[in-house]
């Protein structure tokens, strides 16, 4: 198991280097020049900025210093903000927002996401084919429309909904229990629906599985036979299914954070990406990939440890 | 019938790698095929007969080139197959060397019609044929392995087990090979129908001259079928002999453990018999016991047996054993 | 004795073929093929070829209906700003007075191009790849299926939003994101059907016959791809579209005054305060309607050609 | 009174193309520390019949008839008071070792479990049973291997622990479904002789259910031969053997290969087991038998005694006109 997280930990490396070199290299290959905006500089300030952020080196040393100012937690600096450490963008002292923000959009959702996925399915799964079939009728029913139904869509019409016409939870802004219930509601609303809809044919594949016939033959009742036989196996497609699923909600945070106005660094993504400041969009694809990398890690570590034929 | 082999395989080995986890281990071997040498006579039907994981699929796999060997060859027709590299010279040697498989429902392509499944190595082997000969020649094909022309159109999931069976039959003798081998053709098959495909294998064997090789588990079905038996174990040769002095009089100590161990259907024959148990489980082929392979299980076996691997040596004009408990002269009593 | 019995049997066995032949209640010596067999299974699913046949209408409204319209989606009418549905304009009208049905239909055109050309990249590109892997094995499958993992592990929206960065819109880069997106889940599915297929011993019968890899490959193996690609092009377009709205809903797809739908809900959305429903409802609903229609046509087709899973 | 009495049992399934008729009146009985031996080709409903007695049958089986374990009756009652009797008076051993065992959970949790759920013991005294019943399937070094998962042995050690989990609570009667199908002939012969050995010191009642009659004519006391879901003949063990009524059981005896005979060519079964969902009219056998006349694609024939003590019973109308026959070829 050691050597398995190991060798798991030693593919993550040059991944994200690959995702470092890729993403600078891809803004340092644009044409022009960052400090060529509207009003010109004088050419010694021009030399002298460019001294300042290794411009007038070769590419290699450049991306070098780059490595090494991010293994030393620098992020760089915004070119819209002159002056501004990106450090200080995503991390702001005091609770002003920023990536802690949306760590925290993202964790919410992904627990509701999980959770309300394994009870549905649940129900799902365990009703078909008998007296209560409708409720496994209503949840797939469920499951398409909001599968079906882009958060693009549903974030907005929420507001319209629950905000403008019947005023129980604020249109927008961060801080109080009542503004986080909408997002992340919405935000975890379609992996809920995924999560149950992988789960419900997971969970009927195991419930038909030759070992869940010994463990009836053994006499034992419906509750144990799902908690104790059942359920592990049928939600190691879910584990599995997991490092997608976070990737989908950092995805979708963004369009939260500007529909909901929750200042994450996913609003400042989106602003990056308008006024094109690079650094910032550099730093940021770089950071979501970390934390997506990470967390591919995590739930490969903990699929290997509930697997028992995983060992290595 | 002994008109000289037509086949014969000398110490051949199938060696597969198994995946590392780190690059400087040492590569391990699943000695799946291990020096395995015998000859196969024009017209006979050789049947190999071993429990799961005794490499007699592998072995067969390698002969016709769905493996690649390791070391040793495989001589037809003065050629060594093993050897044999490119599709052009292959092709003749496909023509004379075809196949039945094991599961009637995966061996056949469930999108196309039984007869284009039928036809298909004539496509590749007699490409001018017209379509009316191709026609012709699948019908009368059909006919010898006893399903109706008129299903010609039908796809496999139309048939049952036993007449998907027979569709592969068909498949592999239309080129009139002079070879055919099957794998575990019958083991997938109910008895009623395993005792008809059996019969048809042994009739066509006789109207078309044909030499079979033919691999089960079931040491009934190899002794129904066969002229000789070829007895293996942990990827190695234990027993070589004619069919019905092998079954009445065994010599090796697996042989003997195997047919104990088959069940006779015969209440009175089936109470009283000794059945030599054999101990334990199957050893890994990864890391096979040293000397004889058997020996961890033999009941024979003493501390010699660990030292030497023996060799397959002639017991009498018949018979092949690799064991040195054997004495010379098999029991010929009874 | 033992020899006329067999003989008898024989005569037996004919007579029983010649019976079953004409006994035969699935019509006769037509041979019906799983593909067939699929079809009508699909032709029994209701929701499913509702599905396809409201996803037609759209699509035939999307290409025929703005011929038709008086307006042209970018035609401004600054006394007709903010106008709800009405008989002059069915779905009302925007902040500059553009018609929406107009621009509904032009945005579903654009929205629909984007999802059909990014699943057509994304299948060619998949599928090679995927039927690559699989069949080669080794490690060419080793390799690819290493950069495959590698690329499923990052948030490539991100990726994508720093190439708009980068160049600016550009309705190519769009292509070029959500194909890098969608053909992973492609290829990988490819793969696993085409290992599976690769195990079955009917590609080894006809190794063992002497047919050439080219024409295993067509054969045998894409014959029976056919139906998994056909489900993933049905699902794959509903993926695109929800990239693409998703790029254009931030600004970041689609330049003004061109529009797609994604580009309306934005524009909608930025309003909801003032209760201007039509803006955002509208185009949502073509959208989510579309997509369901896609989600359930793509259903249908997996559930048909997989039997297992109906019942 | 026999141990367990199966009256009129049927089985039906409901599919997309019809009814599949998969046990049509199925009847028999079993004595204290008897075994008996359900012989049939797949599609026989050997299997079935033991799974709806368990109640295990699949959601869409209308199951009707009556089966009877010490008068009390096992079809159609609620699943709790089934849940007393299985695995506690009745256990199953099913055909694949590999994929009846749990794979994610440890031997020793699922040897434990039907001793925790009907007897209510403690961990530590299933524990402390299940290493005994371990040993006596002869597992060697249980200490080691009890807290192994059960891909980590072989395929015949897994039945064996599959034979234990059976044990557990001394059941009265056990099923074993195909138990030696997915097994190695020499396995094979170490698994019979085991359960032998088992079955006369826990003393309880066996249905053994093959497709190989071989297995049968060493391992039961009496046979029952199915045959498209209904019995075609029942007997004692030697009396079966030694004089067959129907012709699909000296169809089965003749098919069988058998590894001491001098015959070469094997007598076959000409054509091909019904489709379920679309039975002949009468006996279902007609199609492919031998000896039939009209009156056997009219009508069906019954279970009949065929002589009056020994309890050997066969559904076949030509039964009697053939008997001297037969008997003088077997």
């Amino acid at each position: 198991m050691f050597s398995y997280i190991l060798r798991r930990l030693g593919g993550v490396i040059p991944t994200l280097f690959a995702v470092v070199l890729i993403s600078f290299l891809m803004v340092h290959m644009t044409p022009g020049d960052p400090f060529a905006t509207e009003r010109a500089l004088p050419p010694e300030v021009l030399k002298q900025l460019h001294h300042q952020y290794h411009l007038d080196l070769p590419l290699w040393q450049q991306f070098l210093y780059y490595l090494d100012d991010l293994i030393h937690g620098n992020l760089g600096y915004s070119l819209k903000y002159q002056g501004q450490s990106i450090n200080h963008l995503v991390f702001p002292t005091g609770s002003q927002g920023g990536f802690w923000v949306s760590v925290q959009l993202g964790t919410f959702s992904i627990i509701i996401a999980g959770i309300g996925g394994i009870i549905l399915d649940i129900f799902s799964a365990l009703t078909k084919d008998t007296l209560a079939d409708f409720i496994d009728h209503v949840i797939s029913v469920f499951c398409m429309l909001v599968i079906s139904t882009p958060i693009v869509v549903t974030a907005p019409l929420s507001v319209l909904v629950f905000a403008v016409f019947l005023h129980w939870f604020p249109a927008g802004g961060w801080g109080t229990l009542s503004d986080l219930v909408l997002p992340v509601i919405i935000l975890s609303l379609p992996y809920i629906a995924v999560i149950t809809q992988i789960a419900r044919s997971s969970l009927i594949e195991i419930m038909g599985s030759p070992f869940i016939r010994t463990a009836k033959a053994k006499g034992l009742s419906m509750p144990r036979l799902v908690w104790r036989h059942a359920l592990k196996p049928a939600m190691m497609p879910v584990v599995s299914l997991l490092g997608p699923t976070v990737a989908g909600i950092l995805t979708g945070s963004v369009v939260i954070e500007r529909v909901f106005t929750i200042p994450g660094i996913g609003i400042q993504m989106v602003q990056g990406a308008t006024n094109r400041d690079y650094n910032l969009v550099l730093a940021l694809v770089i950071i979501y990939s970390l934390l997506v990398i990470v967390f591919n890690l995590l739930v490969d570590i903990i699929y290997a440890f509930l697997d028992p034929k995983i060992r290595y | 019938m002994n008109k000289g082999p037509l086949l014969s395989i000398h110490d051949l080995k199938v060696h597969f790698p198994l995946k590392k986890s780190w690059p400087w281990q040492q590569t391990q071997y699943v000695k799946a095929v291990d020096e395995v040498s015998f000859k196969v006579n024009q017209g006979e039907i050789l049947g190999i007969v071993g429990e799961s994981g005794c490499g007699k699929s592998t072995l067969i796999r390698a002969i016709v080139g769905l493996v690649g060997a390791t070391a040793g060859s495989v001589i037809w027709a003065g050629k060594d197959l093993t050897v044999v590299k490119t599709k052009k010279t292959w092709q003749p040697i496909r023509k004379n060397i075809q196949m039945v498989f094991q599961d009637p429902f995966s061996s056949l392509n469930p999108r196309m019609t039984i007869g284009n499944i039928i036809a298909e190595p004539l496509l590749v082997h007699e490409p001018k044929l017209s379509v009316g000969e191709r026609r012709a020649r699948v019908e009368q094909m059909m006919r010898m392995v006893g399903l109706s022309p008129r299903h010609i159109n039908r796809y496999p999931h139309q048939f049952s087990g036993g007449q998907c069976q027979r569709a592969g039959i068909a498949r592999a003798l239309i080129l009139r090979p002079s070879i055919l081998v099957c794998d575990e053709p019958v083991s997938a098959l109910d008895v009623s129908i395993q005792a008809q495909v059996v019969n048809l294998l042994k009739e066509l064997q006789h109207s078309l001259g044909l030499t079979i090789l033919f691999i089960a588990h079931n040491l009934s079905v190899i002794k129904h079928i066969s002229d000789r038996i070829l007895v293996m174990y942990l990827g190695r040769v234990m027993e070589v002999g004619e069919s019905k002095s092998l079954c009445d009089h065994p010599s090796h100590p697996y042989t003997k453990a195997l047919i104990s161990a088959a069940p006779l259907p015969d209440p009175e024959l089936e109470r009283n018999k000794r059945i030599q148990i054999l101990e334990g489980d199957l050893p890994s082929p990864i890391h096979p016991p040293s000397g004889c392979v058997f020996h961890t299980r033999c009941p024979l076996a003493d501390s010699n047996c660990a030292k030497k691997k023996p060799e397959l040596r002639w017991l009498s004009e018949t018979r092949e054993v690799a064991c040195i408990k054997v004495e010379e002269k098999p029991r010929q009593a009874a | 004795m033992e020899k006329s019995f067999t003989l008898r049997q024989k005569k037996k066995n004919a007579y029983f073929l010649e019976k079953v032949a004409t006994n035969s209640y699935e019509g006769a010596f037509k041979g019906r093929s799983l593909y067939y067999d699929a079809w009508l299974r699909f032709k029994k699913n209701r929701i499913a070829k509702f599905s396809l046949v409201v996803l037609g209408l759209i699509i035939v409204m999307m290409i025929v209906l703005p011929w038709f319209s008086p307006y042209t989606y970018a035609q401004q009418n600054l006394l007709e700003v903010y106008q709800s549905p009405s008989a002059k304009h069915w779905f009302g009208t925007d902040s500059l007075g553009r018609d929406i049905f107009t621009r509904v239909m032009i945005g579903g055109r654009i929205t629909l191009e984007i999802g059909f050309v990014a699943t057509l990249v994304s299948v060619v590109i998949g599928t090679l790849v995927g039927a690559t892997a699989g069949f080669l094995g080794g490690n060419v499958d080793n390799i690819l299926m290493r950069i495959v993992d590698v690329l499923y592990g990052l948030p490539f929206m991100f990726f994508a939003i720093l190439l708009v960065t980068l160049f600016g819109r550009n309705f190519i880069l769009i292509f070029i994101a959500i194909g890098a997106v969608v053909w992973l889940d492609m290829a990988r599915v490819v793969r696993g059907q085409t290992m599976g297929l690769k195990n079955r011993q009917f590609i080894e019968a006809a190794h063992v016959c002497g047919v050439k890899e080219r024409v295993i490959i067509t054969r045998h193996i894409i014959r029976n791809l056919i139906g998994i690609i056909a489900v993933y092009i049905t699902l794959t377009v509903p993926g695109s579209i929800m990239i693409a709205v998703f790029l254009s809903f931030l600004g970041l797809g689609i330049q003004p005054p061109m529009t797609d739908w994604g580009g309306l809900i934005s524009d909608g959305a930025q309003v909801i305060a003032f209760n201007y429903w039509w803006l955002l409802l509208i185009p949502s609903s073509f959208l989510t309607v579309t997509l369901l229609c896609f989600n359930f046509v793509g259903n249908g087709l997996r559930d048909a050609l997989d039997p297992r899973e109906q019942h | 009174m026999s141990l367990l009495e199966v009256n009129n049992l049927n089985v039906r399934f409901k599919t997309n193309d019809g009814l599949v008729h998969a046990i049509n009146h199925v009847s028999f009985s079993l004595d204290k520390a008897e075994t008996l031996g359900v012989v049939g080709e797949s599609g026989s409903g050997k299997s079935q019949t033991v799974l709806a007695l368990m109640g295990l049958s699949a959601n869409n089986a209308l199951v009707s008839g009556s089966a009877k374990l010490d008068g009390k009756e096992l079809i159609g009652i609620p699943t709790k008071e089934l849940n007393q009797i299985r695995g506690n008076e009745i256990s199953m051993i099913f055909q694949d070792p590999m994929t009846s065992l749990n794979p994610y959970v440890t031997i020793e949790t699922q040897l434990c479990e039907p001793m925790m759920v009907h007897q209510h013991s403690t961990k530590a005294q299933a524990r402390r049973h299940a290493i005994d019943m371990l040993d006596a399937v002869r597992i060697p070094d249980i200490a080691n291997r009890i807290k192994l998962y059960p891909h980590e042995l072989s395929g015949g050690m897994q039945q064996r622990v599959m034979v234990a989990m059976a044990l557990m609570c001394k059941p009265r009667l056990l099923i074993a479904d195909e138990p030696t199908t997915a097994l190695d002939v020499t396995v094979q012969a170490q698994l019979l002789k085991l359960l032998q050995e088992l079955q006369d010191e826990f003393k309880m009642a066996t249905i053994l259910i093959t497709h190989d009659i071989a297995v049968v004519a060493g391992a039961c006391d009496r046979v029952m031969v199915m045959y498209a879901g209904t019995t075609v003949e029942s007997a004692q063990i030697h009396d079966l053997f030694a004089n067959h009524y129907h012709p699909y059981t000296s169809g089965l005896m003749t098919a069988t290969p058998r590894v001491d005979s001098a015959q070469t060519k094997l007598q076959e079964i000409t054509g091909e087991p019904p489709d379920l969902s679309h039975l002949p009219a009468g006996c279902a056998f007609s199609p492919r038998c031998p000896r039939a006349t009209d009156i056997c694609s009219q009508q069906h024939p019954v279970l009949e005694d065929m002589h009056d003590q020994n309890l050997h019973y066969v559904a076949c109308f030509h039964a009697r006109e053939t008997d001297n026959k037969e008997t003088l070829n077997s």
